[in-house]
């Protein structure tokens, strides 16, 4: 499934949202945003400011197209890679520094309030999203649940756990592999013989389909479908998100170890951000000062994120006991006094 | 008031919750139109249907996940595992997931939801039937890990579990199932989360222990007493948090303590409560503290198993060493 | 797949081995014996001299047809339904016996020394029959490892993972759904909504077929076929064997409660050992002197069996520490001698 | 002699194990070209081929699971799980399976493999990255759990734990990966694992630690020398079958003992080794013990990472109350 080619060339019928100007070029700005706040998580981290970081270089198309494709009230299950998606659906720059600068109060993001909290341990967060689908169809609402993963994930068995149930219970959720072809060192190749991971959803009954990753349009279009029907009680699909991780695994890795420069250089020219420029401006729908005013805005707004981030003042220790339990057990209040007894001054 | 047995008291509660809070739902493996293998969930699909009374397909980690997703959703799922020995696929979405939900996200997202597993030796099942691993439940932190040992205590505490607004793993004493009958109000009526259960008081010793041991364990104080020898007995009934009081304030009494439970004695969760008297009750203290519990070896097929438990008699001989220290 | 129909109707050319009186009579013997073997377990567990036991009732084809395609060196990886398999590669009723009346010596079969035990863990040891396929690849050996699991298995990760990594590394692996249609009290269309369990190999890039599981013949022929591709390096296949559980799940159960008997008694019709009888008969291969003749070899076998099971002196309590290391270590040392000096008499 | 360090000294002692012996061979993520993300298997791939070193796909129940049918078939797997945040699902094969293979086969069928994983706090890593959940594997009847806190022990140990005939989890304080260099003979020679060592000697009190936590405590040894106290300083190492004599011994000398460890207190080994106490050496104990460890929250991400593990700080100034009791 694709709409725009490398080139930026309209190959298939724009859908509607793509030819409304406003709603494209939001996706591109999306896209830009999200570049920009990788280059400048990384920067951080490279200046010992933020913890291990993992950029989503490359398949900024898979993120922000999936949750362009959301309604408000749908919920996002992200894996670490989703800034763009979870930028998008509103949590704050500033938030999300502070999650990956190691801080947990980055996850309680002021919206959207119901979305899950960034996965790390692989595919552990699908089996989450049939649940919050559930409790969507149970309830008889017309929301569903969208969880996004790597090509990774799909070796793990709750993936395919998940599938099932999503199968055999009809269930409200889209699941977005982000096949970005790498799990850390593993090439694709040697994570599965099928032939495609959209064809995994085989074994569960359900629709599976290859979308290119890189083709924002065609990503937010197949989404879109896939919860329209979702939503009309027409069950789950798996979507198998063509794409490619132009970084190294995370700050903690140096991919230089494992795979080519030509490969990754052969990426550069199908990647998403390029592409939709290409087709907006062929379009004539975009300038080089539009462009120029887009990068300084994103530059702008990154960099007072950061400021903002750097800023907040840190948390009190102790407050490690709060929010474990609903109400903090006795023999947790007295450990949370030893602490507060034997406080070392902060270093 | 009906008379009932525990299983019969599990099944009480679950109906009763579901009863008086539309969220609550029961979920597992033959949990429907069987009602469960040891039918703790009998008649529930007939009377609240088969939306919220749901057979799963055979992946206990996705029934673990799935409850999450669930709960973060605002329902309260109380999912069963059949049978100890397949619970541990679960710990991964427990550990990770389930007990931190909370603390991760500063209390956006919770997760109230509660896992049923019958547990424990001596009915002669097959082999991966018979499983006490409850220690490492009570070692996850955000978790509750509540065990039950006679019919109301089942009912009042499956009722707080199921109203708990974190994650419960509600272990079921499988052996004492239907061992016996006890007059159990329907009343709805939880008991707290953060006590423990004197069940015997006496004056020279306490003993300590949960789940179906409770049985060897009151015969074992039976058999002291005729020597005149008396003892706290005491249901400790929540594993974590451990509110410790009652077992300090019992040894600081008696200064001599036995603790009794069926899984093999190595990181046991006996070597917690000793520990915690080693720290706080050292001083007390007028002899060892004995643990007598299951061998450090794998829990036998059914024609050995009997020697692998704890025995009145054994409690009863360690009891004897205790107090043979002066 | 299938070779004689439901009235033992040749419908697709016998293969060479059924065409051979000697080796189709084996096989008639062989499920005669596993439904004697069953009947008798059942007897001693409702008179209190066996444990808990789950009886193969109607599914005697799957589990002999699929041994019989094995090769002595192979090693077969059976789940808690395949004592038919087990009795036909040379555990003896006796072992059988023991293991299920509560014994662990049971499991220490004299031959085939290679052979897993019995699984309980549903699905558990599909992982360890792809490491057993893969020291067989990796020592260079012409032998493959089978596995036999029910529709159940099915839906956990386990299952999937193993089949997706014997896809990846091309192991000589077997796998055999022993599809009864139910698991417990849930049937198989509760289980996925996948429309064969045959197709969840398309997940892992490896060939899944259907076999009629009530067709000694054609299990025998398609297990055998997909060995032959195991061991020339041809890599694994799932084959889905299409049975009914004719019995309760195990002797703990009373399948009246939620399965009709009409639906019950429809699979009489189709069950394989009168299958197999009808197409010896029609054959002229069989005789009701033959019949008769191998009842009473049946029983007489199976009544010796239990007998000498009977018989086995018991275990002494304090082998519980035995094998639990190579050697014992010496906390657990003392804990022996402890028990031994607490011992109380049999009771 | 090579001068190393802890990692090094993994990675040397696999690579002299498959040099020695044709059935080891080494699996899980990213081992191969990588290396492992932390380097423990860097070189092998190169040295020994892709036969014998394997990158998997992402699955680590399934490295566990295949391990169990490779051990069974008499190979020698020493498979790495990434993160002890990743291992939980592994929980299930090792207590049905790998630890009672040949247990519940009465010796027919055996399981020497050995599960690697780098486990605690302290380096910055993301969420989920730095758990010490050890306990839960001491816990496991036919399991070993061995862990090393130097690069010869590291060596030695990790080499007894290939050459064992039982399945071993060998967790590798990764904090400590790069902390020291050693000089360590690649001699081949396996350190017993019945062992625990003492890593200084004192009189008037016990330090009992393990992982990376024998910093802190060597350096709370060293605070308290200062004031003319000096302890006895015990590295576990083999958790689980645990021989205890030194402990015991140490201990009776002292009476007075604090234990160490990053995990959890509730639940956590600790509560094995103070029950041991509270049980064997009762009447030689003047003091309460003290368990300094990780609380019963979650391990926080690393703004507070710090304030949640043990300091040497703590460690003293639990030690000082201990010493106070006469
Ligand atoms: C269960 C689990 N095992 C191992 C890891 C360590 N790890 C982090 S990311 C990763 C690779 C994930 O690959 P993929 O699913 O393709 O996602 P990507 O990183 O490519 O986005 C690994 C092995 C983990 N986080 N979780
Ligand atoms: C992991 C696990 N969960 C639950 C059980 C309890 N149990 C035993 S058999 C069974 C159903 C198995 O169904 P299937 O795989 O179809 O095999 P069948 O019994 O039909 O041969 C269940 C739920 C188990 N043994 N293992
Ligand atoms: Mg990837
Ligand atoms: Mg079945």
């Amino acid at each position: 499934m694709q709409v725009l080619d490398e080139n930026g060339a309209v190959v298939k019928a724009l859908p509607e949202f793509a030819k409304e100007r406003t709603q494209i070029i939001e996706l591109y700005r999306a896209m830009v945003l999200n570049r920009a706040f990788d280059a400048k998580a990384i920067a951080l981290q490279r200046t010992g400011r933020l913890g291990t970081y993992a950029s989503s270089l490359g398949q900024e198309a898979v993120a922000v197209g999936t949750a362009a494709a959301m309604a408000e009230d749908d919920v996002l299950l992200p894996s670490f890679r989703g800034h763009g998606s979870q930028l998008w659906r509103g949590v704050t720059m500033v938030e999300l520094f502070q999650f990956w600068g190691g801080d947990e109060r980055g996850n309680d993001f002021a919206r959207p309030r119901q979305d899950f909290p960034v996965c790390i341990p692989v595919a552990s967060h699908i089996p989450h999203a049939v649940g919050v689908a559930l409790a969507m169809q149970m309830r008889g609402e017309r929301r569903a649940a969208v969880c996004i993963f790597g090509d990774g994930a799909t070796s793990k068995g709750d993936f395919y756990e998940a599938l099932n149930i999503a199968g055999v219970w009809n269930l409200p959720v889209v699941f977005v592999i982000n096949n970005n072809q790498w799990a850390i060192s593993v090439p694709r190749s040697a994570q599965t013989a099928a032939e495609t991971l959209a064809q995994k959803a085989i074994a569960a009954g359900l629709p599976g389909i290859q979308v290119d990753g890189n083709d924002v349009v065609a990503m937010r279009y197949s989404v879109e479908q896939a919860l329209d029907r979702a939503r009309a009680d027409g069950g789950a699909t798996l979507i198998e998100a063509l794409t490619y991780r132009m970084g190294d695994h995370t700050t903690a890795d140096d991919a230089s170890r494992y795979r080519d420069d030509a490969d990754v250089s052969h990426h550069w020219k199908l990647e998403p951000v390029a592409r939709l420029r290409s087709y907006l401006q062929q379009a004539g729908l975009w300038t080089r000062e539009d462009e120029e005013s887009l990068l300084k805005e994103c530059a702008k707004d990154v960099e007072s994120a950061a400021q903002a981030y750097l800023d907040i003042p840190g948390r009190s220790p102790e407050s490690i006991f709060d929010h474990l339990y609903y109400s903090l057990p006795a023999p947790l209040a007295a450990q949370r006094s030893a602490m507060l007894a034997e406080q070392i001054p902060d270093a | 008031m009906p008379e009932v047995t525990l299983v019969e008291a599990v099944n009480m509660a679950l109906a009763k919750a579901m009863e008086s809070d539309d969220t609550v739902m029961v979920m597992g493996e033959d949990v429907g139109i069987n009602g469960g293998v040891f039918r703790a969930t009998d008649g529930l699909l007939g009377r609240f249907g088969a939306r919220r009374v749901r057979d799963t397909p055979l992946s206990e980690a996705l029934i673990a996940g799935m409850s999450i997703g669930l709960a973060a959703q605002g329902m309260r799922p109380v999912a069963e595992i059949q049978f100890m020995g397949f619970i541990h696929p679960i710990i991964d979405q427990v550990v990770n997931h389930a007990s931190r939900l909370r603390y991760r996200t500063r209390g956006r997202l919770t997760c109230p939801m509660v896992l049923r597993c019958p547990f424990g030796g001596g009915i002669h099942a097959p082999e991966h039937h018979s499983e006490s691993t409850e220690a490492m439940f009570a070692h996850i932190p955000g978790l509750r890990v509540v065990i039950p040992s006679s019919p109301s205590r089942a009912y009042g505490l499956l009722l707080a579990a199921i109203a708990d607004p974190d994650p419960v793993v509600f272990l079921e004493p499988k052996r004492i199932y239907r061992a016996k009958r006890e007059l159990v109000e329907d009343d709805g009526k939880p008991i707290p989360l953060d006590c423990s259960f004197v069940l015997r008081r006496g004056e020279d010793l306490t003993l300590i222990t949960w789940g179906a041991m409770v049985a060897e364990t009151i015969e074992a104080s039976e058999i002291l007493a005729a020597d005149g020898v008396t003892c706290d007995v005491i249901d400790v009934g929540i594993l974590n948090p451990l509110g410790p009081n009652a077992i300090l304030d019992s040894v600081s009494k008696t200064g001599r303590c036995v603790i009794v439970h069926e899984a093999p004695l190595t990181g046991g969760y006996g070597g917690e409560i000793a520990a915690q008297l080693a720290e706080h009750a050292m001083m007390s203290l007028l002899a060892p503290v004995i643990r007598v519990t299951g061998f450090d070896s794998v829990m036998p097929l059914p024609k050995l198993e009997r020697h692998y438990m704890p025995t009145a008699n054994r409690i009863v001989s360690a009891a004897r060493k205790t107090l043979a220290y002066s």
